[in-house]
């Protein structure tokens, strides 16, 4: 019986296999298996080919994996077009539509075969048991209920739940290729079998979502009242989200012309006092620097996701990178101190998005949430967050008191750097918002003195961010000599790279930041004491997080930034054998 | 009638204009701060949104919650202050090039989503604050420090716009005529909806002769005095091909029936759905796959 | 007699101190001085206080310089209102408007009172001499002429080009008010006496301008056809002086309708063959950013000039700031490397825009070149520069031989990494450019490995900057322990710094980086290796070179960031003081 | 008449369009390629500048020059292209989000310029290549994934607006009538200055049922066929104000007298100055201070 099961699937676009992949999906999640799918299609809006991979385990799914434990080919020219995304290993039970013939030469070619290669005749299975062609997925989930032990009442579940409404006739058909896929798997057992365990949770306690939906969500629970933005892959999704369900809080959305409009309605929001956030991806992020400079002088809360595709420009628009941080931190004129959080999963993606409200409420500050493709759309299974303990942030208001008191300075240079906000409305604290440089009282100035104090006080008040030890994941032996550091998507990788590298008796540990920028010197400072090698890994040319490091700390010479272009996504096994190496060098 | 209950002099801030001597939106803010009282709302429920330019400094000098933003983005910013908070009183000024240059697609937008917004533009036909290059209201021909042999350009026509971009409230205006202007100001900002004033406001430092008070005096032509019906939309359309030509003051377009704001049907659909309002700690529940 | 002298003046908008500034320094100009000038303005678009600074010499000008020698105050709120601008010593002759009565006890307050002061009668001079009180600024001359040696005939002759054309009356008034200063200063002799050396270089020999200026002529010298932009302080110059000029040598400007269009435009003109340019200032460089980005990923040559001016957002508009450069090297999604240079002076501006040109067409990239408000707006009389051999690079075109013999691949993975650019209008070299990631060809696709190879080709090609050893300025001992390093308009403070040092037998060296990024390890490293303390300065508060080295070298221990936020200019003298305490300490 | 130097294939590339089956851009695509053929330009003189969205990917799939640049940008982009060089033929394609939408801020300056560009916009009410979100076009109450409760909004009137922005050759088309589309497209190419074509090119995948081809065909209505003249710019505006209700397709309004182009009075200014220009390495003689 095995705990983690990998399959992939591919086809014509008409085939259906990302349908197929998605009732799997449902289907173990309902049974309260961990599950996480990925999808792939070719450059065609329809119509072209696709292909998507599931992997199921019985514990938390930690990235999509590498080699697939199953590939369903349903003909060989769209499977070949995928590539490396769709890697076979030896040990592949690779399933093919019998119609489209034996495996091709090119199969060799790409280096491994697999042992196991077994032909099924899925169309005529499905003329045969259903009556009409339409319902060939069935068959395929009948076969993987029947040789891989996937429960067979969640999948009927599903299809009941999908064609229910359709008609009598659909669902009945469908059911009947179900059942002949299982019967057809029963009938030809495997030469070597790959049963999956029963999951651990039950059933019914899974969620099913994707990282856009997570930060929707964080961002209804922290309380977002205002959503002005602009479509763009991979980001849209959650303007779809909340543009559904903002109205019930008492919210908006705003569809509007333009990025740097998004940007700009989010900010008039928080000015009139309401938490606001804007998503986009690159090229928008781009186009909404200046106004990101705009909150940052007038000190208004905001957050801002930004989820990462290929770049530079157009790039690789529904492909991951993590080549964005640079701009995150650095992007507009003038000194500003800007935080970045970044999710490392579907999951933490929720507590990010609330933490990022967090911080720009209580800082007044634009706040930039660094997500990526992968995170943000791969669908996943996984337990309910408890947010019973998560703590909700308002900005900090001056008091009718306070108002009373003395004339209302917005920009009072306090000692923790933050200073009370008022909003339109509020009796007694009008006063005027600007770029343009202010004194205390929030009048322009263009006086170099007042200048320093100011941005002074804009860095000052972010100090306290760099002592939030929670926002940092330490794993391992705090003495290891050998080190992992990994941030963003490829978290996951790294995750299941240090657990692998432990299982192999290596002495190491693994840091995962989700506070990206201000840099929190200390913590890394500690977590490089003991550290002689170690691997900083991300999806990008540069690897940007390693130079940023050493921007503001000496980072042990042995440790080595180990980076490549987006859509060459990391596998665990190779940040291991990356350690390995590295060990045996002088440090 | 009784005395208002806030005066023009309380809606004027302590901070001195910096514009020169005789510069038009000095009439502008007078005649803003009287609008002002005659509509009587308390200085903290009013939002002054402007970009960036002589003009845009208006937000300053008013006490009440005013944003200066950046340049060409008052629009957007408004949109958001006003949807935020739809019982704010929010009026958006600045320029000819804040905002038909830079801003400029910004404006059909903010136009067709009819949120209840008064924007005041301060047309000199150049650009003030930085020194008098080419606007894009300037003429054919200018002859301006970005234009040394004359300007190549047709000018834009911010009246015409504005009308095909169906805008409900649709008017010029002069500081030439304090008293027409100031109440073009106060009906602008009682439209329920939409509301644009182009106000020839000149500039004496850079602008031309024939931009000046003094021309505006004899040139001005009231729309009524010309027998305009103001909810003739084509006629509107006609009149307003003439700007660049002719100064015509008055309301060329109200919309005699005004649809709903944006901002009331925003309110509808929040009333509506707020009954599926879950409580916060149940927000994820909705994931849940059974 | 003096070789440098330092002049102030302030008063009322219509006092025409900026005015007199400028006669002075067109006078000392064509007799052969070198000579600065900076001017600065109330918030007032007109009217409000003005002040200019003068500075002239018998060497080259490396800076405004600190204190006055002298000060002319034509009333005293004014001058006040200029505070730090117009510092004064116990040295300086502080010269006033008798009318406006004696020093008031502010003068006092402000720590050091001159020992000359010396009131005279300005007005009343006037209008005795000139019947008029509008020549004012004439008796200001005469007086600065009698007593500091500034040679009347040139400033006779400048009245005479100034009011020669507005009617007989005018010029004759201004004639004589400058006469009557001269008479007063010779029959009212100073104490001490201040009089400047006669200039080294022969009269007619030096040009008078801006950096604006010099990047404008630049352009031209380059060979820029096009220029797209919008106006923007304190860059618009650059347009202003293109607009009157580009005519004549076939080119063409446009003033766009915002930044974006601006950079579009000169994006388009580059992609059709020529070389294009813009120029903006901060808020402007953020507008610009989404199009610099396909620049780069199209391989467009690009010369985009920030004059940098206080930020974040409107921030100081009219005050220097060296807070772009994160902005320059980080801005836009994506892994990107884009060469900055920053010129140090209004003189190499000239060579620094002609540098960028030669960047952007040889390697087919957009350059920024890194100017500031001081050096652009700043008005200097300096040597005419020898262009004789400055070199003129051209963009790689395919030949007629290479388009024939194979089908053209627009982005060939060349050894070098450059591949020959065709453009419209070219039979044969046909192709797509776009912002979407490409193969060889230039077709589209979305494929992780050829993705990895294009952004290693786009990085690979500018390695050869790096070794560019002649955008580094280099003085002093090569293996003195003690080192300067500054860049931009704080360089001029540097250099004078290093005199200093020098003079006072400290053994320092002096490292003046005009390539800012990418950074160029060797050079940086060479030059550190016997370096035990230093100092590298810059305007901004973050001190953002300083950072960036440390992200690809190994800066010494002893080698500190001084910096400060924007509009508070440094000294010679408080360098030098750093530098001293530095020494004491351990390194 | 002699068969064209250049046939419809000879623009066509080697890229396959990556649109989905039955959209309606493919039709436009063969169009275009008609029209070129007629007109006879090579393909490597001439130019195709667009956005970013389905209707962008036009450049690729000619044998031309093209640029495929950022979502919105194309105009400023050509119009570097076109002052570059005044001799290419340079057409911009892209969708309404791309130019009315996030370009929109571009498209009067493009306009009132009047450079020998011509603009054609597939305009599908949608947002094709993002999976149909409401576009700028979409009509009010429209349902998509980002109004799940209808649109609030007044749809944009491209046609109103270009007529208003003072384009001098404004025409509609659809590729219900592919005839009547090339011939339209031909004449926009033609015309000496700034023309602009909204061609109602339906999405197959997101579009709604009333913005299909079929229904094209039994919507439209020529302009010509109404006795529409299309030198009366007023009563094309008027007739533009029925966009979003009637499909009108034809000229709206064609300026009987073109004005000269900005790259004619460029051509002129660069002629005239052309005597002054010293030699490079005089340049710099101009700040000497005698
Ligand atoms: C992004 C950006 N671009 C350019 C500028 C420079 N700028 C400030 S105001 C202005 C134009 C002012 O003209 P207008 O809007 O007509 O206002 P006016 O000063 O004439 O009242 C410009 C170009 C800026 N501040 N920000
Ligand atoms: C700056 C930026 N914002 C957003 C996007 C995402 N995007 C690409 S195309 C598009 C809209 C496409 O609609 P349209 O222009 O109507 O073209 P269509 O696909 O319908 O032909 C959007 C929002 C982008 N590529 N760049
Ligand atoms: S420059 Fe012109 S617009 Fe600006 S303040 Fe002066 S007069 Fe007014
Ligand atoms: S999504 Fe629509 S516009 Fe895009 S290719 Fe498909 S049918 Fe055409
Ligand atoms: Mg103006
Ligand atoms: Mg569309």
């Amino acid at each position: 019986m095995l705990d983690d099961l990998i399959l992939g699937m591919a086809g014509a676009g008409g085939d259906g296999v990302v349908s197929a992949g998605e009732s799997l999906l449902s289907a173990a999640s309902s049974e309260g298996y961990h599950a996480l799918m990925t999808k792939s299609f070719g450059s065609q809006i329809r119509g072209g080919e696709s292909s998507c991979r599931v992997r199921l385990s019985t514990k938390k799914v930690l990235n999509p994996g590498g080699a697939l434990d199953v590939m369903v080919a349903l003909n060989w020219d769209d499977f070949f077009k995928f590539g490396a995304e769709l890697p076979l290993s030896v040990d592949t039970v690779l399933i093919y539509e019998e119609k489209a013939g034996p495996p091709p030469e090119t199969l060799k070619a790409r280096g491994v075969v697999p042992t196991e290669v077994v032909p099924v005749a899925i169309a005529e299975l499905t003329k045969k048991s259903a009556g009409t062609d339409k319902a060939k997925t069935s068959v395929v989930l009948g076969l993987l209920s029947g040789w891989f032990g996937i429960p067979s009442e969640a999948i009927g579940r599903g299809l009941k739940k999908k064609f229910g409404s359709k008609g009598e006739g659909l669902l009945e058909a469908n059911e009947k290729a179900l059942a002949s896929g299982i019967e057809y798997a029963r009938a030809h057992p495997l030469r070597t079998p790959h049963v999956i365990s029963k999951p651990k949770g039950p059933p019914g306690s899974k969620m099913l979502c994707d990282g856009n939906d997570m930060c929707a969500a964080g961002a209804l629970f922290a309380g977002v009242k205002f959503f002005g933005g602009y479509p763009i892959t991979p980001s849209t999704e959650v303007m779809q989200t909340l543009t559904r369900e903002i109205w019930k809080y008492g919210g908006t959305v705003l569809q509007c012309e333009d990025e740097i409009s998004g940007i700009g309605a989010t900010v008039g929001a928080s000015f009139a006092g309401r938490k606001s956030m804007t998503a986009t991806s690159g090229p928008g992020m781009d186009l909404k620097t200046e106004i990101l400079g705009l909150a940052t002088i007038a000190e208004l809360p905001l957050v801002i996701l930004n989820v990462q595709r290929g770049g530079p420009s157009t790039g690789l628009p529904t492909k991951p990178e993590q080549g964005d941080l640079y701009q995150a931190a650095f992007s507009g004129h003038g000194d500003v101190l800007r935080p970045v959080l970044a999710p490392t999963d579907v999951e933490d993606t929720f507590k990010t998005t609330v933490d990022a409200f967090n911080i720009a409420e209580q800082y007044q500050t634009p706040v930039i949430i660094l997500s990526d493709q992968e995170i943000a759309q791969r669908k996943e299974a996984v337990d309910l967050i408890d947010t019973s303990r998560m703590e909700i942030i308002e900005r900090r208001a001056p008091t009718e008191a306070e108002l009373a008191e003395k004339p209302y300075a917005r920009f009072a240079l306090t000692e923790s750097g933050i200073s009370p906000i008022s909003h339109p409305g509020m009796r007694g604290g009008t006063y005027l918002a600007a770029g343009i440089e202010h004194n205390e009282k929030g009048d322009p100035t263009s006086g170099g003195t007042m200048h320093a104090k100011m941005n002074e006080k804009r860095f000052r008040k972010l100090e306290p961010l760099k002592q939030r030890t929670d926002l940092f994941e330490l794993s391992g032996n705090p003495k290891a000599p050998l080190a992992l550091l990994a941030w963003g998507s490829t978290a996951g990788v790294a995750r299941e790279a240090f657990q692998l590298a432990t299982a192999q008796g290596h002495d190491v540990k693994l840091l995962v930041p989700y506070l990206l920028y201000p840099i929190a010197e200390q913590v890394y400072a500690g977590f490089f004491e003991s550290v002689k090698h170690g691997l900083l890994v991300e999806l990008s040319h540069q690897g940007q997080l390693y130079r940023m490091l050493r921007m503001f700390i000496d980072v042990p010479k042995g440790l080595k930034s180990f980076c490549r272009s987006g859509a060459n996504p990391f596998q665990p096994a190779e940040l291991v054998a990356r350690l390995v190496e590295l060990k045996g060098l002088p440090s | 009638m009784n005395a208002p209950v806030f005066q023009a002099k309380d809606y004027k801030s302590e901070l001195k204009p910096i514009w020169c001597p005789g510069c038009g939106d000095f009439g502008v803010l007078q005649g803003l701060y009287r609008a002002l009282s005659s509509i009587g709302r308390p200085p903290h429920e009013v939002a002054f949104i402007s970009g960036i330019g002589c003009s845009s400094r208006i937000p300053g000098y008013t006490t009440a919650y005013g944003f200066n933003t950046v340049h060409g983005r008052s629009l957007p910013i408004a949109q958001g202050v006003k949807l935020a908070n739809p019982e704010l009183l929010v009026v958006v000024a600045g320029g000819d090039g804040d905002g038909f240059s830079i801003g400029g697609g910004h404006v059909p937008h903010a136009v067709r989503r009819n949120m209840d917004l008064t924007y005041l533009v301060m047309d000199n036909q150049v650009y003030g604050l930085t020194k008098g290059q080419l606007s894009p209201t300037s003429p054919r021909g200018l002859e301006t420090v970005t234009s040394p042999f004359g300007s190549l350009e047709e000018p834009i026509n911010p009246l015409l716009y504005m009308l095909a971009y169906g805008a409900g409230f649709v008017a010029q205006a002069t500081p030439a005529d304090m008293p027409g202007m100031t109440a073009l100001i106060e009906e602008a900002i009682r439209y329920p909806g939409f509301a644009f004033v182009n106000i020839q406001s000149p500039c004496v430092t850079f602008g031309e002769d024939d931009q000046q008070l003094k021309a505006h005096k004899a040139k001005q032509k009231s729309l009524a005095s010309l027998g305009h019906d103001p909810s003739n939309q084509l006629a509107a359309l006609d009149l307003a091909r003439a700007y660049g030509t002719e100064l015509y003051t008055g309301v060329f377009y109200r919309n005699p029936s005004p649809p709903p704001t944006y901002e009331s049907l925003v309110k509808l659909r929040q009333t509506e759905q707020a009954k599926k309002a879950r409580p916060r700690n149940q927000i994820l529940d909705a994931y849940l796959q059974k």
